[in-house]
């Protein structure tokens, strides 16, 4: 029992040591890079990859945001591939050409992030649709934020899943914010999940700084669709540690905030959880560390490879 | 050869598509059991069950889902309903399917095709008159065609399916109907690009692609009367573009003349006048671009017929070109 | 009582003559008679814009779709510059440039007709929120079909209301056809009303061939529009007894279906309504030939008209 | 005169605008309360309360209620964060904005102002990159303007919102931050239109537009260095073009350029070189773009560097044009 928990830790822990890596990375260097660019962190919610990921079979689709490191990681994306892509590296899951927002990695089952709100889930409709015909038992995974919840193409894609019963899961990482902006200022009813109501398809709020709850849940909704039951939506409440992406001054954080949400973010809530169930204290740490190292020596191994050739910049435009 | 109007041409090129390609499916807006508001996707609900379907009216979940699908190996063919319509959606097209093969360095392709169509026709309002073409050829990693033959109608339908990129035909509604042509099926998958000469001359040379292709040839018999020979050159496939052929063919005859019914300013006529004029051909008159002047489509015929290219005008404007 | 009945009796007459004159003005002449291209006739659906347009104030916005004929007349457009606008002649509402689906007539509080699904709605929410500045007390009225309600513009306008409540009454005709297409198909749960729930807003599914039932539920929407309550979403339940256009050859009709339909066709209802009640047949019957005198004469007036001036083609485009 | 940067000649604008204008509204993503995510709206909510808003992440919603409340007497002024993501929304303003005062024959207007921002920067991917002037060119009824200084950040955008047709402003966030400059504010409303000469020269007339205007310059000093004199041109109005004032040029200098940074193909550029050759104006040599080439836009700075013009490759080829 402890054993999976511990390896959700390690799973939480490999994240938000990418990301936080990624950030010294980014800000360390004033003279800019190795990073460059807008990029954005999940850091406080690793537990919604972690759950989900470890519950989905290598033929599944998975569909992300600009907010998918920890998506990419958690499906079995190797780190060092990935930071070379944030790095610009001809070793990058995409050569460099899709960069922090934008990188696809399908070899490992994950389809792309994307950096148009909302534009990913008619998409991943499309992915279950073609497993209706390929024979496969294919479910697609589309991921996307609170605020997507109020894009047009969001609510395409609900309704086309639910009218045709694909076998979709519609991940909604409710973090409270649309980049500087509450949902809560930007909706009516703040529940979410009960617009999954509106196209007859299930929808639950769930407790999104659990693995283990994400699990239950992503992995009932896996079955209904296999089933033919089609889509389900899951509102997973969550919290970004961090700005919506590195530079954000955070001046819409309420006093306190941080402090109150740092309590209840994942990491720090299983690890209590480890320790009080008895689990030594230096194992949970090791658990850290064991990250961090691999962590580290993956940023260093990319940075050390060669920069994308300008000479290939033209290549793949076309068949 | 069977004999075949432009419409059903399109029929049965997807008859054909459905049949050899299992990949295919086809979709869209009343295209299922109802066979399409022009009744072009007739037959094949009936024939491939599953694989034809409607759809929602959602042409950002249409699109994107073949953006989808495409990715997974199968070979989407929907449709929008008219090509107006395509601009609730743009995103799809634009920043999902165009990029799928470039940023993911070929891992991952977006073989689908997207079919509609334009332009006006009588009584139709300034929403559904529109020719948008040259806003698709200015997205990298899209191809365009624009058929307007029947045989065209089925040939280039055929070779979009059959590429491995995202590929937009633009049809028009006003020739579905026409004249039966004879039309070779089942031939072998043609490849993409090429110019048509529709007609031969060495006075001038008329570059022009899809429903304006007739008036232009009208255009040319009219002149061939004053002694003016035109050559009439038509581009089905805008992307790629033959700009070889409109440069050789201007080289011989000097005289350069663009005809399309787009809006003149930012139409695609531009683009060709700027290759022509960028590849240095000697003229012996500056070239002229013909189109719909920079306006919305009023509704009323005798309004929209004022303003869209016909015969006369075409004639008229080259005449000037060549007499000077 | 019957008094308004009869108005009401009369207002739906007007609709449908006119509605059947432009039917035979279209089709009558195979040359192409004085009205030429496609036309969205309203027949079988004229109590909703009766009711509804009953209780607008001058001050309110309109905002209808290209199915749109039925909603000028009822709110006060006369017939003669509708004719003429079909017919594209230089006294029509646009001068022509409208036409059967796009045209406008602000002068009588109706906002417009538009031929993109889906499109009026957010334009209606800007109407709304103009009122909130401009210190009128003004409501928005969005109509739409039940295909609509899968477009993302419409969802994106529902939200927009909600979030901000604005003075915005959605009302959604449910014809149960999305052109050839049953709506029943292209939805998981057919019931259009509840999704005003996902955005927090009332939505009820009414009786769409009872004006009654229409004003009622349109003057009660209109209330809490103007108290600063907010939107509401209204499902009016109908049916077209014709075409999706003129000449569509409706093969998607289930045998027996005209039949049903126009035993509970509004106009038919209410004469039955009447006649119960012992209002004299041969009154019943005036209202009809009333209104079909007006109708022939304002068409005759159109006809005679002049066309359009292309000289004018290319006015109006900027200040 | 006060100094400000790019972004803040912006912020001024607005607020004079919502000063001098009680009928302006601003709207948009994280535009109220946050000021703005390039804090370009900064201070308006304080100010303003109501009358500047955040709003959902709804582009159809957030245009099309821009249109709404243009009909009904306010002059809405509505940021989309990124031209991209205009592409979800784009029927709100060519199908609808641009259609009100024409379709109405002038009783109704759309007096909107849409504020955007465009191109690449580092690290930027496919779908946060592209410069899409040229669509919105080809849309009769919309207004265009692509300001590169911050006098014109503020000029452009007071002209735009007391102008009462729609009009797309296209900002650039490589600019929002650049160097302070002298800015004349409170001055009167300038017309609409118009052309920059930012250099004069005999030797050939540069063309250009926004952010590359600085990179046009830059060249236009290295050239000099050997001994080419080029006349740079800037056009912040895009539409209405000042096709006069670049035919006059090229007539005196012989030679045509034309640079932007949107993709080649179907760019405004082909646009301009048609204008130009269709002027017959007689040229030394044969005018030529110069732009991004047409390919997607890759995130890494290393790749993105090589497609997107600098003054190294523009100063190479207007040599070559020059040089022959
Ligand atoms: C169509 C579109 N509109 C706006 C943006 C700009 N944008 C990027 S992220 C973001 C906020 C998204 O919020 P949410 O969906 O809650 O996801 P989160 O960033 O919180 O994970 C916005 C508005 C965009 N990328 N695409
Ligand atoms: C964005 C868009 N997609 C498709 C169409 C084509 N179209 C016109 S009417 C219509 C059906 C609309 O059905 P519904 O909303 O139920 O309205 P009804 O016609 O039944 O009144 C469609 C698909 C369109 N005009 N606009
Ligand atoms: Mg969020
Ligand atoms: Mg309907």
């Amino acid at each position: 029992m402890s054993e999976r928990r511990l390896a959700d830790l390690l799973a939480m822990w490999r994240i938000r040591a990418f990301e936080e890596k990624v950030r010294d990375l980014r800000t360390g260097d004033p003279a800019g890079g190795p990073i460059v660019g807008s990029v954005h962190l999940c850091v406080g919610q690793e537990a919604i990859p972690v759950g989900a990921c470890d519950v989905l079979e290598p033929e599944d689709a998975l569909f992300a945001t600009y907010r998918g490191h920890g998506w990419a990681l958690a499906r079995g994306v190797p780190a060092e591939p990935l930071f070379a892509e944030l790095m610009g590296r001809a070793s990058g899951v995409n050569g460099g050409r899709g960069g922090s927002a934008y990188f696809t990695a399908a070899e490992y089952g994950f389809h792309g992030e994307n950096s148009i709100v909302g534009a990913g889930a008619p998409i991943a409709c499309g992915a279950a649709l073609a497993g209706r015909h390929d024979g496969s038992n294919r479910v697609a995974v589309s991921v996307f934020g609170d605020g997507a919840m109020n894009q047009g193409a969001v609510h395409e894609a609900m309704n086309f899943a639910a009218a045709f019963s694909l076998p979709v899961v519609f991940v909604c990482e409710n973090n409270r914010y649309s980049e500087l902006t509450p949902i809560a200022d930007m909706v009516r009813s703040p529940r979410l999940a009960d617009r999954a109501a509106a196209y007859g398809m299930p929808g639950h709020r769930i407790d999104g700084n659990d693995a283990e709850a994400v699990r239950f849940h992503v992995r009932d909704a896996l079955e209904v669709a296999r089933e033919g039951g089609g889509p389900t939506l899951l509102e997973c409440m969550t919290e970004r540690l961090v700005g919506h992406y590195i530079g954000d001054a955070e001046t819409y954080r309420q006093p306190g905030e941080l402090e109150r949400i740092r309590r209840r973010e994942p990491i720090a809530r299983l690890r209590a959880g480890l320790l009080a169930d008895g689990v030594p204290e230096r194992e949970i740490d090791a658990v850290e560390r064991r990250a961090r190292t691999e962590m580290d020596a993956a940023a260093e191994a990319a940075r050390q490879a060669p920069l994308a050739d300008p000479a290939t910049a033209m290549e793949h435009l076309y068949a | 050869m069977p004999e075949m109007t432009y419409g059903e041409a399109v029929n049965a090129a997807l008859h054909r598509l459905m049949e050899e390609l299992p990949e295919t499916l086809v979709y869209g807006e009343d295209v299922g059991v109802p066979g399409g508001v022009f009744g072009v996707t007739r037959g094949l609900r009936k024939q491939y069950g599953e694989r034809a379907f409607d759809t929602p009216i959602s042409e950002s979940a249409i699109l994107g889902s073949a953006v989808g699908a495409a990715m997974f190996g199968r070979r989407p063919i929907v449709e929008i309903m008219w090509a107006d319509f395509s601009l609730v959606a743009l995103d799809q097209i634009v920043n999902q399917a165009a990029n799928v093969r470039y940023v993911s360095g070929g891992r991952l392709t977006a073989p689908l095709t997207i079919r509609t169509q334009q332009g006006n026709a009588p009584g139709a309002c300034a929403q559904h008159s529109q020719c948008l073409e040259a806003l698709f050829l200015h997205v990298p990693g899209l191809r365009v065609c624009m058929p307007s033959t029947p045989q065209d109608a089925y040939d280039l339908l055929v070779t979009a399916v059959h590429c491995d990129d995202p590929v937009l035909v633009i049809e028009n509604r006003t020739l579905y109907f026409g004249r039966k042509e004879p039309v070779e099926t089942g031939g072998p998958v043609r490849p993409m690009g090429g110019a048509r000469t529709r007609r031969e001359g060495s006075d001038v040379t008329i570059v022009t692609w899809g429903a304006m292709t007739q008036r232009v040839l009208e255009a040319a018999g009219a002149l061939a009367g004053d002694g003016i020979e035109a050559e009439v050159l038509e581009t089905p496939w805008l992307n790629p573009f033959d700009t070889g052929a409109v440069v050789a063919s201007v080289a011989r005859t000097g005289r350069l003349a663009v005809v399309h019914e787009a809006n003149v300013t930012g139409g695609f006529g531009a683009e060709v006048v700027a290759r022509v004029a960028g590849a240095g051909v000697p003229l012996l008159a500056p070239p002229i671009r013909i189109g719909t002047p920079d306006v919305r489509m009023p509704a009323a015929p005798v309004l929209a017929q004022s303003l869209v290219p016909d015969a006369a005008r075409i004639t008229g404007d080259v005449r000037g070109l060549v007499k000077g």
